[in-house]
């Protein structure tokens, strides 16, 4: 089949679904049934359901917390999720096992065993297809929130058929943000078919009167990501989902650092995938925003960890994003304890009620820092429908071709990974190196002049030091890598 | 003496190390940044990038007649992953080189110094905890290379 | 002597002095010969002297950090500060028991010998007037950061000969601050002529070449204390202060909880403080800005604490303060240990590096909320003046009396005690009840409007049960305490 | 029966309880919370305040024949300005008076069941840990001096 945005007949996902349940036994289960599925589906409480949770929060302009977090063992994964939940997590995770993710169900199988036996976690998260629909909805059935899986899977079309199945009622992902900075190799065409999939699997549950969320992966490679690159990764998947029957979308940003900036990016994310969703004709859509505390290299001192989650929370509540996915203070080191993830969810919670009435102040700062987001936003989305000669789908693979979308620091090799960013004075984040990335030259010049005036004030050239240092810097307790200067 | 030839010469007098990150981890921020401070710091670096198994280390560091091989491992799954990683070694006649391993390497906050023992009886050379910089290790490597 | 808001001749100084070193044994100590005093503070070098480093910080825009912290024994106290300063503390404190702020130097003696016996703290800080200039110095000589007395103590003149003659160059406290929120039943007349001496002894060191830094205590009871009212008597200090010859004040502010109002009153604190240090004809003042963390009480779950510290320094950087008061995640429960206290301080150094280069942004908000605070400080302050008969301090004292000026909570008797304060429905702190508050109808009219608004959207009247809801919310980790609603 | 009569008999029929802040302790904002709560909850409540002795509370309970004293201390010296305090009521003639302690009674976070030992051999009857407001206490009030 061709690529194209255009919504999978019934037919073809009928057909294409024979194969995807194959890929490991599990796919076998009667559970899988779509009738049954779909019955189960129906029987999930309001409360539990993931998108009207969401719902509801955005009408009340609440910020909702959500963690991270899965083990390999089922019995240790209900324990972790309910900790999490009496601390104070209003949406649970599963976060998923990387081998799951690549697809290696053999090995997470064996990972799985020996977590078992040795009673110590050898795998990064919750293996959700080895354990099936069965062990998915003993998860379900015994926690009191609202599922998501959260993964970074580039063909996640047996896991979602598991996890809807199961009645966890929302799916991170997407054909880009789940390919090119989770792996090297997949095609972009290849994973934009493979979540076209997931997203017409939620479109037939959605025809048939069963909310589910979708919420694409804003954060991207987490490091340094211009917002105007994630906000149009963001738009474009959400136009793919749209297309495939979604109605309920979270459309994501990672914390950048600077206060204005970031709730500039979050407010333009907001604007501008509303304005696209309804430029190309999809109606009644359900949109909210998740907001992602710093999702690059973390302090290892638990207590500048703490405060940098606390801070990321204070960002989240201003920008009155919906949802705001935590961390813990053992993020530097390896996966948390249930109880150091804990940590991170109560300051999260405290923060958000605190915030809750307040919001940044409307000025002239914002104001520009929104324009220019949205400019630069306007000129990635035209140039994909641009080389796409009017398809979405097929102008993000070429884009991405080419390198007119780029993705900083992403592993695969469908990326042109040319773009390289530093921080402005303010710690705004923003592009040293265009690449081959489609913005016009008075974009360029803008990001240019202050990435200037930043090296200026620190009396160095403009160069790739810059971004190293800025790597580097959160982890060492600075928003700017600026050189060390005498006190 | 051409140009090329000069720096051909200059090239083969570095040492070499292969880099790059085991099994099915994509982080590939630090791998870049390692990338960038070895070649700095004067060695001649062989990248393999993200999603690398034992196999394609042994085979660049063949290739490349590497001094060590400096494996990465981010994502927790380092364990599985590394395991009969010196024993391949031996099979295809680099028994010496040396093996480095760093980052997040095994699941969780666990006490070091039993996941140091597992690593070493496994047969790497140098194991560093979480949080070690690749300039925090300039120091060994210098060491076990030679200035 | 009739009380004046005029300098104390060095005649009437040196008389009084004679008796003030006489109030315990320690006052003996030869090294308060004011020669020998001034000859040890001008050896104190410059990185240990507080108001140079002030300086030098509000040059740089730099943030300090200053934790709370004292314990009875010398030698644990000396460990103490040691350990803070490791943590990241920039300028050291030794906080004062409250014995010794009550002048029973009996009791606190007997604390002192209990607490060396028994190894374990019976006094609530470090009693530096009986362990004397000798005691003062070691602690001086031991730690490698700029010390300051911090208190609570109506008469302090003991207390601030022995601290700065042993090279401590800063000294907390006012004739208002360290009575009204401090005391039962001493008069502010009293209170303020002690005051008077502790700046004449500043004055005395300041014209012989030694910068001694003083500071007002802005957060005064620490609870729900409008900006203008402790802006004022900021203000009111500083004038008094600088009248005796001190030259480095740093003004204070307690944190309300409402990004907003917080910044504004920051920036209106420094600007008035200028605008009023000129009017009257104090010329050379070096003027910085304290930021106080959430001072009232606290969440007991110490990830919340860390949050709510961490949000703190948020706050602070952004109004970029010179100096931030920490915290610690012990604080709901007691004097902290050191590591607790530690904690506090590595978290909020770590915030005020990551937002080191960011400022709020200008904008109508702000703007309205600083010209708010700054009309009504100026009722305040002409009202004083008026009272007085052009007489500062003979004004404050009347004004209290007649409850023109009036600080909510505190326990003094002269203090009228009738204004109670409520938040708004951003959870600015307003004034719900004036008492006899010297406010023109335009103010009340605004801020009863605001709090009627709040309590209409809550469905309720407006009563002092809302101040009562107000007093706790924080605690409970909300910042507007609004009736639970449901969910 | 005129209104002010009224008024003096219902009065009497309720509870006393004497409260303040003990020795050299100026925390004055959960004393007014505690006058506030205890008078809406129907008790008669004698408030003198912070900064008080051991005999401003004692007098205040013989004067105003109360049936409790309920001490508050907040900064930390609790354990100096408590001590001796029921052989005070006992020479005074109100040796049963009830006798509650809370607040922040010691200095620092301290094992709570030692802290208490001290204070019941002390002779207070109910002794209360940090964060205890004066809501959660009202149930033991209740039950201590009857509806
Ligand atoms: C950014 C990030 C991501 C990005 C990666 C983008 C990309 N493609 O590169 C995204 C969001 C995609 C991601 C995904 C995942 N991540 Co991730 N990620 C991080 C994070 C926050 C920062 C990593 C980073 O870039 N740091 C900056 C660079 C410069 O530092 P560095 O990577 O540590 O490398 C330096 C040193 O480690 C050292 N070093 C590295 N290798 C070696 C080798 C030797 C010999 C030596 C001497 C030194 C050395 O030198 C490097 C340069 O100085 C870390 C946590 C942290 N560190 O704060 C988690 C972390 C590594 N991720 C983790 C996990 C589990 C995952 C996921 C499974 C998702 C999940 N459960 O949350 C997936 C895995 C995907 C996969 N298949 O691999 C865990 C690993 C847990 C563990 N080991 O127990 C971490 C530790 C977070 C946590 N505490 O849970 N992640
Ligand atoms: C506000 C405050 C101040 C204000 C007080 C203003 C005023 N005049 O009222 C100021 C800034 C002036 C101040 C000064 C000091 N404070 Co202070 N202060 C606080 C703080 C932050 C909040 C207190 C408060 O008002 N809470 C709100 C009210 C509603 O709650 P509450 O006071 O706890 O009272 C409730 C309960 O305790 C309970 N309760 C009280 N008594 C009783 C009795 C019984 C029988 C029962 C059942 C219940 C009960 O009911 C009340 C109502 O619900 C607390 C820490 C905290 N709690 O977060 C520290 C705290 C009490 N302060 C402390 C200290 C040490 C001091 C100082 C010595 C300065 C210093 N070292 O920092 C001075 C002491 C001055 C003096 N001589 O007393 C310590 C005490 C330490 C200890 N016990 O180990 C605390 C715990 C902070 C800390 N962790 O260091 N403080």
């Amino acid at each position: 089949m061709k690529l194209a945005n255009k919504k999978l007949t019934e037919k073809e996902f009928l057909e294409q679904r024979q194969e995807v349940l194959k890929a490991w036994p599990t796919g076998n289960d009667e559970d899988l049934d779509l009738d049954k599925a779909l019955a189960f589906l129906k029987s999930v409480p309001e409360d539990k359901n993931f998108a009207l949770v969401l719902n509801k929060a955005k009408e009340n302009d609440d910020t909702l917390i959500q963690p991270r977090g899965g083990v390999p063992v089922l019995k240790e994964h209900i324990k972790l999720l309910n900790y999490l939940a009496d601390s104070g997590a209003d949406l649970l995770p599963s976060t998923i096992d990387s081998y799951t993710r690549h697809n290696r169900y053999q090995e997470a199988q064996k990972g799985l065993e020996e977590s078992e036996l040795k009673n110590r976690a050898l795998l990064n998260g919750f293996p959700a297809v080895n354990h099936g629909v069965k062990g998915c909805k003993e998860v379900f059935i015994k926690v009191s929130k609202p599922l998501e899986a959260r993964h970074g899977t580039p063909d996640a079309r047996l896991l979602s058929e598991i996890i809807h199945a199961s009645g966890w009622t929302s799916n991170e992902g997407g054909g880009i943000s789940y390919n090119i900075p989770y792996a090297k190799s997949v095609p972009l065409e290849v994973s934009i078919k493979h979540w076209q999939y997931v997203d017409r699997l939620v479109g037939y549950y959605e025809e048939r009167g069963v909310k589910i969320n979708r919420e694409p992966f804003g954060p991207l490679t987490g490091t340094l990501v211009p917002p105007s690159i994630s906000n149009a990764v963001m738009i474009i998947e959400a136009l793919l989902a749209a297309e495939q029957g979604v109605k309920n979308i979270t459309v994501g940003y990672g914390m950048g650092g600077n206060l204005i900036q970031d709730v500039a990016a979050v407010h333009s994310l907001y604007d501008q995938t509303l304005y696209y969703l309804d430029k190309f004709g999809y109606k009644d859509m359900e949109i909210s925003t998740v907001f992602h505390q710093w999702m690059g290299g973390f302090p290892s001192d638990e207590a500048e960890a703490m405060a940098l989650i606390s801070y990321s929370s204070s960002v989240a509540a201003l920008s009155k994003a919906t949802k705001l996915i935590t961390k813990s203070p053992h993020e530097s080191v390896g996966i948390p304890t249930m109880e150091a993830n804990g940590l991170g969810v109560k300051a999260s919670k405290f923060i958000v009620n605190m915030l809750k009435d307040q919001t940044i102040s409307e000025s002239k700062d914002l104001d520009l820092e929104m324009n220019q987001i949205k400019k630069e936003v306007e000129c990635l989305i035209e140039t994909v429908l641009k080389v796409g000669e009017g398809d979405l789908a097929i102008g993000t693979v070429r884009a991405f071709e080419q390198g007119l979308i780029d993705i900083p620091f992403a592993p695969s090799k469908f990326n042109a990974g040319k773009v390289f960013p530093a921080r402005d004075n303010e710690g705004r984040i923003r592009i040293l190196d265009f690449g081959n990335l489609a913005m016009n030259d008075e974009i360029k010049k803008f990001h240019l002049n202050k990435i200037e005036e930043r090296a200026k004030t620190e009396g160095r050239e403009v160069s790739f030091q810059l971004t190293v240092d800025d790597i580097y810097s959160v982890s060492k307790g600075k928003l700017i890598g600026r050189p060390l200067r005498d006190l | 003496m051409c140009y090329k030839n000069a720096y051909k010469i200059w090239r083969d007098s570095l040492k070499t190390i292969v880099i790059g990150v085991i099994g099915a981890d994509v982080h590939a921020v630090g791998n870049k940044i390692i990338e960038y401070t070895l070649t700095k710091s004067g060695y001649n670096v062989v990248n393999i990038g993200v999603l690398s198994s034992q196999e394609d280390f042994i085979n660049a560091a063949i290739e490349t007649n590497a001094d060590m091989i400096m494996v990465s491992s981010l994502y927790g799954h380092g364990e599985i992953d590394c395991r009969g990683m010196r024993d391949k070694c031996i099979e295809s006649g680099i028994e010496d080189i040396l093996l480095y391993v760093g980052g997040n390497i095994v699941v969780g906050k666990q006490d070091f110094s039993e996941v140091k023992e597992r690593f070493l009886e496994m047969g790497f050379n140098r194991i560093y905890p979480p949080g070690t910089s690749i300039d925090q290790a300039l120091k060994d490597i210098k060491q076990d290379l030679g200035e």
